[in-house]
């Protein structure tokens, strides 16, 4: 199994957030994570990559245990993490983001033809390459997480919602990014609001509710309007 | 019929007038040119993405932040340039997004103390602990009590708040805003997080206090609730306001769903 | 509980006024010197055990509190009985003045500038020759005036005289802290925005806390100058201030008693090593060290635990 | 003319210590009071390495380094990190260590003020070669760590953790590792400015604490400044102090320091600089 997560608790102080969250994703898919605000869809992302620490349970990523791993060996291990709300560097320049995504990597001409390649992949960015980062826009800050994320060369990608803030175009954007990526390989798991997105990318689908996943399909099973029912209008 | 007229009735009692509200961090615009009115002993939603600046418009009518721009009025009076505790004392209540209580106290002293306002004995005596603050204290411990009867955490009334369950923990922010006597309440995200069960019991809540003559503004993402329990609902998005309307309105209006949910048909 | 800890307050009381009949004057003058502590530890709870913020002056306003009484009385020939009061207030408004600026920092910001401004007081005094005689200190300050024939230059009747107004000032602050006002400098400590909420004017209770507490810092520093009758900067110096953070942390902060306790103790050890004057201090920090690293709550954590509360 | 230079050697001395408080709280949250004894005890190492062991001022320098960045690495591996991100508890932590090691050096050493012998001998324009030295080392210093920080890999982590350190994790940057490194960035500098300027003034135990006061200061004025923003507030700390001291008033030279800084938190809470 790619990534399978077997009886997950965690805490938040003394609040439980997860308990008792067990999902099995396989590689090459995208898998959407849903649930409501303050469910635990951050924290169940975090955990993956070892900046919570579960109290119980088990997370295997390619048969290696990693529950209990410190996030620089869960990243060498092939998992990259978007944290949510567009987390760049915003006082260094854009070409010094990318280097720091390659951070764990160490062939530098590789390196330095992976941020070409990130540039022309993204032609903002190589445009913007030695401007600060702090002053893009929220659309180019968030293709900027991407770029770094890509950076790392992970297998299993964890998206917390990218496409917070953004206007309608650049969502869509974003979702032909995401298929894009997977195509090329990378498994992706996908936090997201909007149904919309997800729904019409992802693969399969987990619902979050009460620390624990309520109900998963394949995103064909059901329409847009069944899941927005299940997840925000309480079905 | 009869509700037309009636909503008519309600909109010429204004309690809260928010006029073109602007709040910029940074050079980030949170709000927008964010016009509302809210009429007496209504329960008004506040709807709308993350990021929409639902928690701003909260946190600028409460006095946490001042706007860049635009006006607050309360009651006829200007609140705009008050301090939260001013605000307050003007009979404004709220609850925060995350489950902020007096985590170390007991149940009880958290909404004891709450009180800080209503008390009408000078500090000197206070200090003294003469009969007349003992017998203002032991008023207040009654009030106290009476809110905590009313609330339904009378039985929990001696845990300390961080040993409460989540859904006990939402019940005693209300109780605790609802000790400084408000006129207008604000609570931010009250049922997220809870079960149905618990989301029914919350939301029950939030209609007594209503009906007691309260006007209560609620931020919260669970639908349901908002649809069954609030009068009227506003959607923010983008620091904007894209509608406003009945419950029946806004759940058919397609701009809303596809700003809110991204969902389409 | 309750009675029992009645009861324990009683008896140390009884035993604080049966000292002067019974030891020796080496023990009186350590126990002196005990209740001034004392009486600095509680105030300084009041600020930060009971509000928050992190302070590392107290002994600054001590010094104030000790130079303003001292140049007071030998200036102007004013009594003890005038002095006393004045530089109570006087403290208080100065406390009041740094108090409203410093405040509005948050945090380590706050706390930094009051390490700060200790240092800063320490400077004037030693530096302020023509007010404070510099470093050679301040000499032939007079003990209190007799009144109801009481001579207050005996050993004793100090005693008592500390004793009544440290018992005054801790009644005082015990009846502050359970008031209403107690009770919302709590809140500000335990959620500063949900104490904004319920209608509590943040600032001014803690710069209401700040300067009680630095005022009764002051009256501690007037009755230790009128008690030694002499004065040296370096009794204010910040490690001073560091001193009466480790006795309210080993003792136990937000308790009152917890603190008072702890001067107690940590006077009675640093008597105790007397012998070797340069390991006072070394023993003192390693000690507040391995309060942080066992029970941040101090003694009082301990008391608890053992009694299985909290 | 003179002032000026003088205000600029002892700038120079708050820059430095300045430049590793203000790195070590942009990383761990915490003003490292515990700076101003490394900077005694960095003192006394350069003082017995010239006197005792006989070697040359440089490599005196290098040993008070050395110790400095030994002891803050011990500092930060076996306490700070306990607490990390209780503020409180490191930021007692941090006074304690400062009380204790002031007090360990009284006891070592006593109270009785050594001279550090001169290493060099004429002046220049009316400043001695050991001031001008104090200015230089420090100017070459800050010029090395802005290489460090700017270029190199670690130092763009110990960036990038300052800036956003969840973000800076999951990119695969040891939290750890970057807590050790900037703690010995910042013993080395506090130790590189206890030795520098032994030899212009007597090695005493509570040297250290004017200096780490003064660069506390310069790095709340600084408001977490970059490497050029602490040196320019540091020097020019310096040199509104030797300007006071000789204009105003020197009995107060230091309160100058604290009245500034009350001025600029009322009126600018953020600090006078950008970030790093």
């Amino acid at each position: 199994m790619f990534l399978s997560i077997t009886d997950l608790f965690v805490n938040y102080g003394k609040l439980e957030v997860l308990k008792g969250v067990s999902m099995e994703i396989e590689e090459g898919e995208i898998s959407l994570l849903l649930g409501a605000n303050g469910s635990g869809k951050s924290t169940l992302l975090k955990t993956i990559t070892g900046l919570n620490r579960p109290i119980s349970g088990s997370i295997r990523f390619q048969e290696t245990k990693i529950n209990g791993m410190a996030s620089y060996d869960i990243l060498r291990l092939g998992i990259a993490h978007i944290l949510e709300g567009r987390k760049i560097f915003p006082l260094m320049t854009v070409l010094e983001n990318l280097e720091l995504g390659a951070y764990s990597r160490k062939n530098k001409r590789e390196i330095a033809r992976d941020i070409e390649a990130m540039c022309e992949r993204f032609p903002i960015l190589g445009q913007k390459r030695k401007e600060q980062s702090g002053n893009l826009s929220g659309g180019e800050q968030q293709t900027l997480v991407i770029a770094l994320a890509l950076m790392t060369k992970a297998k299993l990608l964890l998206m917390d919602e990218p496409s917070q803030g953004l206007s309608p175009l650049l969502v869509n954007e974003i979702a032909n990014t995401i298929t894009g990526l997977n195509r090329d390989g990378l498994s992706i798991v996908l936090v997201e609001h909007n149904l919309r997105l997800g729904l019409s990318i992802a693969d399969k689908v987990y619902v979050l509710e009460n620390g624990k996943i309520a109900f998963e399909a394949n995103s064909t099973d059901l329409s847009g309007v069944e899941y927005a029912q299940k997840i925000y209008l309480g079905g | 019929m009869a509700s037309d007229t009636k909503m008519i009735e309600k909109k010429s009692k204004k309690v809260l007038e928010v006029r073109k509200l602007t709040k910029h961090f940074g050079g980030l615009a949170a709000l927008n040119d964010v016009d509302l009115d809210v009429s007496e002993s209504e329960i008004l939603g506040i709807i709308g993405p993350n990021g929409a600046g639902k928690s701003t418009l909260f946190n600028i009518i409460a006095g946490f932040f001042p706007p860049t721009s635009g006006t607050v009025m309360f009651k006829g009076k200007e609140l705009t340039g008050l301090r939260a505790d001013q605000v307050a004392h003007q009979g404004i209540g709220r609850t925060f997004q995350a489950s902020t209580l007096f985590k170390q106290f007991t149940v009880f002293d958290n909404v004891f103390n709450a009180f800080h306002m209503h008390y009408r004995q000078p500090p000197w005596k206070a200090l003294l602990h003469t009969r007349a603050v003992r017998q203002e204290e032991g008023t207040m411990k009654q009030k106290a009590m009476e809110i905590l009867n009313f609330t339904g955490l009378a039985s929990q009334k001696d845990k300390l708040a961080e040993n409460l369950s989540s859904g006990y923990q939402k019940i005693l922010a209300i109780s605790i805003a609802l000790a400084t006597n408000p006129k207008l309440l604000l609570l931010d995200e009250p049922v997220t997080t809870l079960s149905p069960h618990m989301v029914e019991a919350v939301m029950g809540l939030v209609t007594k206090v209503r009906d007691t003559g309260t006007t209560v503004l609620i931020i919260e993402h669970n639908m349901k609730a908002i649809m069954d329990y609030c009068d009227r609902i506003a959607v923010l998005a983008y620091g904007s306001k894209i509608a406003e309307g009945l419950p029946r309105e806004i759940g058919e209006n397609k701009e809303v769903v596809e700003a809110y949910l991204g969902v389409m048909g | 509980m309750f009675g029992a800890s009645r009861v324990a307050i009683a008896v140390s009381i009884i035993i604080l006024i049966l000292i002067p009949q019974l030891a020796s004057n080496y023990v009186i003058y350590v126990v002196i010197l005990a209740m001034l502590y004392a009486i600095l530890t509680a105030s300084y709870d009041l600020l930060t055990g009971y509000t928050g913020p992190l302070s590392f002056c107290h002994a600054a306003f001590y010094g104030l509190g000790a130079y303003t009484s001292a140049i007071l009385t030998l200036r102007t020939g004013m009594s003890f009985w005038l002095a006393f009061p004045i530089t109570g207030v006087w403290v208080f408004l100065f406390a009041a003045a740094v108090g409203y600026p410093a405040l509005k920092i948050r945090g380590h910001y706050f706390a930094v500038t009051t390490f700060f401004f200790g240092h800063f007081v320490y400077l004037f005094l030693l530096n302020s020759r023509k007010l404070t005689n510099g470093p050679l200190g301040l000499r032939g300050i007079r003990p209190p005036d007799s009144i109801l024939g009481i001579d207050f230059s005996s050993l004793n009747a100090s005693y008592y005289l500390v004793l009544f107004f440290g018992v005054l000032i801790v009644v005082f602050l015990h009846l502050f802290v359970k008031s209403r006002i107690g009770r919302a400098l709590v809140s500000i400590r335990e959620n500063e925005d949900l104490a904004e909420s319920i209608g509590i004017n943040t600032s001014f209770y803690k710069v209401l806390a700040f300067s009680i507490s630095a005022g009764l810092a002051g009256m501690a520093g007037s009755l230790f100058a009128h008690f030694f009758r002499l004065l040296h900067p370096s009794t204010f110096a910040w490690m001073i201030s560091e001193m009466i953070v480790i006795m309210a942390l080993v003792g136990g902060l937000g308790t009152l008693i917890g603190p008072i306790i702890g001067a107690g103790l940590v006077t009675f050890f640093l008597e105790l090593v007397r012998p070797a004057p340069e390991l006072r201090f070394i023993l003192l920090s390693i000690m507040l060290i391995l309060v942080l690293l066992f029970e941040p709550k101090g003694l009082m954590g301990i008391f608890w635990r053992i009694r299985g509360e909290k | 003319m003179l002032q000026i230079g003088n205000g600029l050697i002892i700038g120079s001395i708050y820059a430095l210590v300045a430049l590793g408080i203000n790195v070590i709280w942009s990383i761990a949250d915490v003003p490292d009071f515990s700076q101003g004894s490394i900077f005694v005890v960095s003192a006394y190492i350069g003082y017995f390495t010239v006197t005792w062991v006989k070697l040359p001022f440089v490599l005196a320098l290098l040993a008070g380094m050395c110790v400095g960045s030994l002891m803050a690495f011990t500092f930060e591996r076996f306490l700070y990190r306990r607490w990390r991100g209780a503020g409180r508890v490191q930021l007692l932590c941090a006074i304690a260590l400062f009380f204790l090691w002031s007090n360990v050096v009284n006891a070592l050493w006593t109270a009785k003020a050594k001279i550090f012998p001169a290493y060099l001998k004429g002046s220049l324009l009316g400043f001695s070669y050991m001031r001008l030295v104090v200015v230089a080392v420090a100017v070459i210093l800050f010029v090395l760590v802005y290489i460090f920080i700017m270029k190199t890999k670690i130092g763009k982590a110990i960036r990038a953790a300052s800036q956003e350190s969840e973000a800076a994790q999951v990119l695969g940057i040891n939290i750890n590792t970057v807590n050790s490194v900037v703690f010995m960035l910042g013993g080395a500098l506090s130790g590189a400015a206890g030795v520098l300027v032994s030899p212009l003034y007597a090695i005493f135990p509570t040297m250290g604490d004017l200096p780490l006061l003064k660069a506390l200061v310069v790095v709340i004025l600084g408001g977490f400044g970059t490497v050029g923003g602490v040196l320019i507030c540091g020097l020019g700390l310096g040199v509104l102090e030797a300007l006071g001291a000789g204009y105003l008033s020197s009995a107060y030279q230091h309160g100058y320091a604290f009245i500034i800084l009350i001025v600029v938190l009322t009126f600018l809470p953020k600090g006078l600089f950008g970030k790093m």
